[in-house]
């Protein structure tokens, strides 16, 4: 064994010793590069899921039904960039840049949350995104919130007190929809029955097949394993679901006693992978949508850059 | 037109302006050329929403048909809008969305200054709170037209080709109808004829600091404040008042 | 006098004698340079007008209100591309190709009826466009089916059997409106407010200002005065409002018992020219539709030839 | 679902996927290409909604709700149309729209072949009458599909995209569900499954001529026939519906 080599091994027993007594890794730290590279991969697929998470959202900006849902929806919709924008400069912190995270976006070899790829087709799909699709972020961010990386953790407890204001909202709408006429309320059991297994997916793989789990789990990137989370997300909205008298579309949903939990049927896994692998009805828009915006874009963010320099340059000759 | 009428269709006025721009700054989202551009512009969207919902309450309490801001903003056809040509017309290229936006802020701010001396309170309030708002706004939209004007080749010639596929737009909001005078003449409203030397002057500026040639004068448009629009309204409103219209029974 | 002068003299009489028989002017017989300059502009603005026209209708078409008025306009619409064709195809007869057409019209050199100018704002203006500006098409059509150029006055006659056709589907429309809701009434009447001036002023000025007309009518290529049609389609529309129990704007609208014609108020010619000169609320949108579907379709029209070119030389090589 | 009611899915399906077609060929409407197109695009447009009101008008009898051709198109929400999702997609450009329409038409030449031996007498008489025209539609879009392909090399390119922007839209055509089953079972559906190989042939063929490549099976969306479908629909509904939305108790 090596000089090196064994530098590395002190470093590593001091990294994780860290971790281990709660203390956060900072940017400056030293860290292992898989869980550089881990972080990078994490952080930056959550900046990517807020900001194309704005466009499922923004389908019915222009849509809302009333001036007051399209002031909330509108808020919200800035507060996902304002999230992603957060994530950003956090993931850079990691040694990586906007524009790379957005070329690795564009490529394909940066993923966004895959709940994403699905439609939204009536009303009851904005609410139902903020009931469960941010419930489940937030079941997941809870746990982020401890993370060992400091500024993804300080990232996170900024998120994660909008969110929950996000899914307040969100439930609202369901409640207002719930309650309405037998069309809203036929709106409102559609989006529940298109969302629910997809919004049970975001929590990733069952614990027995998560490849990467008992390594961010050392870490303390990850805290809780993904069965855990799920469990706790759908324990906290079964009842939310019946308050609404909706019905969630599992059969095999049922308390059961002796565990203290809901038991659920088991999740489609194929789709799953089938969404993942491209056959999402909008995974094309939705990276064509970010893609055209960037491409778009370009000649704007040019210009802006060439009159910076300009500016520069004048105050430079005028000082001179 | 009783003095009440005029006084809602002058609100109208107001409240359509905030709201068909707000409603074209809406579907910029998730779109914008940079993700900074997308807070901004849902920012403004924002502002602009929250001006057009006093406006239109204030209306329709004026009215006193039980019509609130979302029978308003729901309810009526093309003809009953009251929002400027200018405002309607499609976001076209970065440099169009902004362009539009910086020839309607710069009259706005006047506006505002000038509406939130009114002899009507509420509406003095309205303005006074919508003038801040304004302030940014107009900040932001001259710092793009400098920007892209004095940024690259590419950029000048987009936002030069912006301000004039406008410019026949803009003689519009300095109009005075009758409505207009009396809403003067009773102190409530705003002599928008008059605003026309200093937004001349404050835009002229600007054009030339964006180092952008001001257009010729030669051809204008007009028919908002009658309900003459362009072919584009029928469009946004057709989105826009989707579900209302669809579920007249619904509460949202 | 020199040769040329007496032998053009000479074709000019025979030329006229010819007019003045009412025999038809074929495009290899010789005529004057200045009445084939004066057909290809009236002819041209002609084409150009049918297929401009297709966008004011064209903006109701995916908005019309049941499948079958959807299908009518449509109907409608493409035989106003197909009268397109065919005026394209008699002008070109006068020695001028549908492409420098084209340019003239994109160039701004060229003319549209201006009523295409005035934007379409509901459903009733479907109506008074078949009824009103379609009525006034005609009853200039109806005087040029006798006009002196051959090609012409047989696209005219073929032209107007269809026009009058639209006429009728339009005032049905109106009627259907005018008899319908309050609010459909409404729209009847709003679309005739907007829409009964500019259709007189399709007949162009009056006869006393008039420039070309004199040369026109010597020509045979007008057959009745300015005036005289205008009044035609006035004391024509006016029972068939009455009927609609819509009220025409104008204060200065009635019947002269002793001309035997209606009276009508004085047309606004400044607003004509304003609108003419670029001031109508759709100048721009029209031309720039006509310019885009142009330019856009280029890439379509050079692969089509290059197609055609590419067969032919393949036939070429196997017939070798 | 009775019987009643899978008829009326099944003929819910055909009229669907005629009237959003042709509801996309209407906004082409002065802008196509050339003149000559214009011409053809409203002419398969008025082809597509006579088809759309001959099965909504069926679909309504057989419902037997009093439901007519107009209250099926104009008064139905995303959810309750069953169009494919290739129909709806935009136009984009003029190859996006020849793909889209080459695609649609081959499989539809051959599942109206199909329906016009059907034992519901009507279905096929609305079949044979429909086949004639789609014989003129396919060879239409094929010449085009040629032209292009086969063109000059931006629209060799464009058409390449366009093909393959299209490609697992295409697939949903070929599925059966319960419905489709049963319609064949009676005798009265098409067996759309079973029409694939000739369709595959034939369209392997025009794309051989047009020197373009087939693309690889990489991926499919499907969600029509249980009414999921794209984010595009709501707004061609929004457009298309608005008048009779607006205004429920007027007669057109």
């Amino acid at each position: 064994m090596g000089v090196v080599d064994r530098e590395f091994e002190k470093l590593e027993a001091a990294f994780q010793a860290k971790v281990e007594a709660e203390q956060r890794i900072e940017p400056k730290d030293w860290m292992p590069e898989k869980y550089r590279q881990t972080l990078i991969r994490q952080m930056s697929q959550h900046a990517h899921s807020e900001v194309v998470g704005m466009l499922p959202e923004g389908n019915w900006l222009t849509r809302a039904p009333s001036l007051k849902r399209k002031a909330i929806l509108m808020a919200k919709i800035q507060d996902e960039g304002g999230h992603g924008l957060y994530l950003y400069s956090a993931t850079e912190t990691l040694g990586i840049s906007r524009d790379q995270m957005f070329d690795q976006l564009h490529s394909g070899k940066a993923k966004y949350s895959s709940i994403f790829n699905y439609p939204t087709l009536n009303w009851a799909d904005i609410g139902a995104i903020g009931w469960l699709v941010d419930g489940a972020a937030i079941t997941n961010q809870i746990a982020l919130c401890r993370c060992s990386y400091g500024p993804y953790a300080r990232a996170m407890i900024r998120i994660c007190k909008e969110e929950s204001f996000h899914q307040r909202q969100g439930y609202e709408i369901m409640m207002t929809m719930a309650q309405g006429t037998e069309e809203q309320r036929d709106m409102a059991q559609d989006a529940l029955n298109r969302w629910w297994w997809p919004t049970l997916m975001m929590f990733g793989p069952n614990d027995s097949n998560s490849a990467h789990s008992a390594q961010s789990m050392q870490w303390k990137i990850k805290r809780q394993s993904n069965d855990e989370l799920r469990q706790k997300f759908v324990d906290a909205t079964v009842p939310q679901a019946e308050f609404l008298n909706l019905r969630i579309p599992d059969d095999q949903l049922k308390w059961n006693e002796d565990r203290g939990h809901y038991d659920f049927g088991e999740i489609d896994w194929e789709e799953f992978r089938n969404v993942v692998k491209g056959n999402g009805l909008c995974n094309r828009e939705r990276l064509q949508a970010r893609v055209d915006a960037h491409e778009g874009g370009r000649w704007v963010r040019e210009a802006a850059l060439a009159h910076a320099r300009k500016q520069e340059a004048r105050k430079a000759a005028a000082a001179a | 037109m009783t003095d009440k009428d005029m006084l809602f269709d002058y609100l109208l006025r107001l409240g359509d302006n905030s709201l068909i721009l707000g409603q074209r700054l809406a579907e910029w989202c998730g779109h914008a050329p940079m993700l900074e551009e997308d807070l901004a512009l849902t920012n403004i969207g924002l502002d602009l929403l929250g001006q057009a919902r006093m406006f239109l309450s204030y209306a329709g309490e004026v009215e006193g048909n039980g019509r609130d801001e979302d029978r308003l903003a729901y309810f009526r056809d093309t003809k009953d809008w009251r929002n400027l040509l200018l405002l309607e017309q499609p976001n076209g290229d970065f440099a169009m969305t902004m362009a539009r936006q910086f020839f309607f802020d710069s009259f706005q701010y006047l506006q505002f200054e000038a509406l939130s001396n009114s002899t009507d309170e509420r509406l003095a309030g309205i303005a006074a709170k919508s003038l801040k708002e304004t302030t940014y706004h107009r900040r932001h939209s001259t710092d793009w037209i400098i920007r892209l004007g004095d940024g690259t080749d590419e950029s000048h010639e987009r936002m030069q080709r912006a301000i004039e596929a406008l410019w026949g737009y803009l003689p519009e909001m300095f109009d005075m109808d009758a409505v207009d005078e009396a809403m003067v003449v009773d102190g409530i409203g705003a002599d928008v004829a008059a605003l026309r030397p200093e937004w001349d002057e404050y835009v002229n500026g600007v054009l030339t600091e964006a180092t952008l040639t001001r257009p010729e004068d030669s051809w204008s448009v007009r028919g908002s404040r009658e309900g003459k629009h362009s072919e584009h309204l029928g469009y946004i409103l057709a989105e826009m008042q989707f579900l209302p219209r669809a579920y007249p029974d619904a509460k949202w």
